[in-house]
């Protein structure tokens, strides 16, 4: 993966919130506060507009991390922010990447996530999609099948009863929403496949 | 929606500005930042209070910046965590060399952005503890979840934490009581109305004309359930009896008492609630040494209200009652 | 119609004792009336102050009973002027031998209420002395009408005057600064939704979504013209300049201003309103001495707010500025 | 007129009150603060509760006036029950009063509502009910042509502008509506005419 496709996955990813901003807010004013599609709108417009290349996509990684930490807010932006960051610790300070090296940093940044977060599969957050999809890309799963798939996970989200983040103050009336947090996972994914192709 | 501002992406920025020209012998803002700080700092060697959160909960977090509460406020966008690196800024001018308290609502992005603050601060050599207060009745205790939410009670920490730094203590002296106070602080609200979100233009939620939520946070979310309206009285005991088990009271405690607005309801039905929770206390032989009625925790224009009771004893007491000077909460006046 | 109540007919008893109860330090119910009266009285042989009204405009009146403030507040019910009796319960309680004075709104109602109080009064022996307060530019002045309604501004003439009634002023001089304080003070409102008087259950106009009335009163009727929905800079400098032509301010003037919520507009959108105040007032190059920014005069849950100026001299910043312990209002806490 | 009748008028007008007590209300609503039917029903209420006959109108007429001061409130309890308590001076001391004497204390109570209230036919207070029906008494007009008359003068109000009460601050927004308390004073001239007959 070049830096110029890594940028390009945030413009897309940026152009799907957008698109899906009123269906995130909706998701999370149902079982959260209403502003998950505001809040990453507003930070991945952001990154598009402040993130420049820098000829090394650990740089540039690290710059969209502290881009999102300081601009989103809430759970969301700490959670981005943070696993990009520590997987920009993962990436080569060079323009190009290859499988092995993306796949350390993905797995680093959500090794992030999860600490921070405190969040496992099941808790109905977006871990019920970083998860699964960074252990099936590492079991050897093609782009385009987890990029199917996270849509799947998102919506699996629909039936759990929430453990972590804000979902989770709602107890069982948390059941019959999908995570919103679950479903901008998988634009990020969506985007993603977009952009690397295969 | 219908709200008095200019614009909404404006709203915090400008609030922020306004509250600074408006006490200006209070409270200043730290330029190209979303943090109130005092316009005097305390004296140096104390140690240093900081709180904050999403915006929409005036006067909290900017409202209690003052003597013997809080040194700095951190506002993020409304019901929106501050970002870490705003976060930092509050630690930077609430430090004075003693060190930083950072009182933290329990809300995941609450504790995960004031927790990567703390990092970055500790990576600059100052030094941070910090409380999470989750005084919130409603929401199931659990160590497998996200546990309970902070609310209301959480303007006692700022109190009793504030006033005792104000006296010289140290960063664990401080941390502990209030901890202390944590400890013996519980809460609940209910909604008669929702409150619109600026960035989102509609409700979060509905409600026909003789429902309520009970059990609401104070970000507009839903509360853990729906119920029929029923009166003040039935209301207040209810609750209260709900914060009486949850803090195991067994037989007549010292307490002071939080009669708290969401932000929509007035004073006059306020008053009619503060009745009841003396009632309530009587009735049950508690002494209740302080009540506090008014508006401390909002969540924009939400009617409704939550009530809180703080079990003190002698010392807690003596610290709820020194005196505070901020925009929004003064006590102490000497008369001549 | 939703409110925090028990029953419609017992709200204003109820608040009452929910006033006594959240605040024995401050105030005392005079038992079997409407009225409350500081809990410690002022020193005997001073000036006794005394305001009131109908009920909903919390925490006016009950709210500024103390220190530096009022004396006794009669309450009426909701938005129903208080019955001569209940205004001579007041006075009875605010006399200690110096004589009182009525500080009175200006509604037909409420003046020729404490009037026949106060001819009751005088018939018993108590000098009795009263101001009528019209700030509100809304309205045409003219001798051949009511005239002008009094509204938040009010609120400065318990500040000025009570703090001059604490220093042992005379009944003379208290009611002479009042009457400079009312003809140095203008004020206009604007609601953004109605509210509902509990004893009619609906509201008392409707309001599309793009809608506001300007130039309301403090009593839910409608004001003097409904308008779209416009920016909240726009609203202020428009209220502003109409309070500027009216104080006929012709150069740089000291000014104290007040930033007033109607009920149900949250401190968020009042400080939005609070830097406009203060940016207009840089603009006209005033020197805004000191700002109040909060809810002072209210419309039960109206939502809204009004604006208003006070043209200070030296000696109105000094009492102005003066310290005063209620429970709403308190100001001057010494710091160690 | 008797005691006895006197006790009955304000029972009867307390009755009609109520029943329109709504409409009192929303015409009140509309230039005014929607509180006179609920004010002129709470003192009425308390009036047909607590007064009892004394052997003397002007007792009972100085009582029903002390009760209306004390439980109607507004402008309409001190304008009532002041003009009831300086009306009872003109009567006498006695069960039964004549015509004459009647007169005389209606027009002393409605002296009383102009000197406290200040307003005079035309400013679209009850005073455009109280002065002509008074002065269509004086010049020998039967109370019935009066009390069908009291209407009309109350309806005739709603194509004035307020100049005095709360109605005032609405300007030239007060024409088109009736003035609550003209109604409220055309159900009195009903009530009377129910009690006393010709
Ligand atoms: N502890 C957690 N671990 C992982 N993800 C979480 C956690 N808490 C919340 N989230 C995710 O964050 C999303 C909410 O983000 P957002 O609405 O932007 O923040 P906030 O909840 O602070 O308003 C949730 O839908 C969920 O997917
Ligand atoms: N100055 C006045 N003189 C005579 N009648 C008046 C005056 N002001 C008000 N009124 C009458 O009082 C009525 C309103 O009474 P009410 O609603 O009970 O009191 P308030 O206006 O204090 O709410 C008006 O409809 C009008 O007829
Ligand atoms: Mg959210
Ligand atoms: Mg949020
Ligand atoms: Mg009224
Ligand atoms: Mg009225």
């Amino acid at each position: 993966m070049t830096e110029a496709a890594f940028l390009d996955l945030w413009h897309r990813f940026h152009e799907k919130v957008v698109a899906n901003q009123e269906v995130l807010n909706q998701l999370d004013a149902a079982i959260g506060d209403g502003d998950h599609g505001t809040n990453m709108g507003r930070g991945l417009g952001r990154v598009v507009a402040d993130v420049n290349p820098a000829g090394s996509l650990r740089s540039s990684c690290r710059a969209v991390g502290m881009k999102l930490l300081s601009t989103v807010g809430g759970a969301s932006g700490a959670l981005w922010g943070s696993a990009l960051v520590s997987a920009s610790g993962a990436l080569p300070d060079a323009p190009e990447v290859n499988r092995e090296m993306a796949l350390a940093a993905l797995n680093q940044g959500v090794g992030q996530m999860k600490a921070r977060g405190k969040a496992d599969v099941g808790d109905k957050t977006m871990m019920d999609v970083w998860i699964p999809a960074v252990n099936a890309l590492a079991s050897g799963r093609s782009l385009r099948e987890v990029a199917v798939q996270a849509r799947t996970w998102a919506d699996s989200t629909q039936s759990l009863e929430a453990r972590r983040g804000r979902a989770a103050y709602l107890g069982s009336r948390s059941i019959g929403h999908v995570d919103p947090g679950s479903l901008s996972t998988a634009l990020w994914w969506e985007a993603l496949f977009e952009v690397v192709g295969s | 929606m219908k709200k008095m501002i200019n614009r909404v992406e404006a709203i915090v920025d400008e609030a922020l500005d306004g509250m600074a020209l408006a006490f200006p012998a209070y409270v200043r803002r730290v330029p190209g930042t979303h943090v109130l700080t005092r316009a005097t700092p305390k004296r140096s060697g104390r140690v240093g209070l900081v709180s904050g959160g999403g915006s929409g909960h005036e006067p909290a977090h900017g409202g209690y910046v003052g003597y013997g509460m809080l040194d700095a406020a951190v506002a993020g966008e409304v019901f929106t965590s501050p970002t870490p690196d705003q976060v930092l800024e509050g630690i930077r001018a609430a430090n004075s060399g003693a060190g930083v308290l950072l009182v933290i609502k329990n809300y995941t992005g609450d504790v995960m952005n004031f927790d990567i603050a703390r990092e970055l601060a500790e990576s600059e050599g100052i030094m941070v503890d910090s409380v999470t207060v989750n005084d919130d009745v409603a929401v199931e205790d659990s160590l497998y979840t996200t546990g309970r939410r902070g609310i209301a009670g959480t303007v006692y920490v700022h109190k009793i934490a504030g006033s005792l730094a104000e006296r010289g203590a140290s960063l664990s002296e401080v941390k502990a009581v209030a901890e202390l106070v944590i400890s013996r602080t519980r809460s609940m609200g209910f909604a008669l109305t929702p409150c619109t979100v600026p960035a989102n233009g509609s409700p979060t939620f509905t409600l026909e004309e003789n429902e309520l939520e009970m059990g609401i946070g104070i970000h507009g979310e839903p509360g853990i359930r729906r119920e029929s309206v029923r009166p003040a009285d039935d209301l207040a005991r209810f609750i209260l009896d709900r914060l009486s088990q949850d803090l195991e009271l067994k037989g007549p405690t010292r307490l002071a008492a939080l009669v708290n607005s969401m932000g929509g309801t007035p004073m006059l039905e306020l008053a009619i609630l503060a009745r009841t929770v003396a009632h309530w206390c009587d009735d049950a032989g508690h002494d209740l040494r302080r009540m506090w009625v008014g508006e401390y925790m909002t969540s924009l224009e939400m009617q409704g209200a939550s009530l809180t009771l703080l079990h003190v004893d002698e010392r807690l007491e003596d610290l709820l009652d020194a005196p505070a000077d901020t925009p929004a909460f003064r006590q102490g006046v000497s008369h001549d």
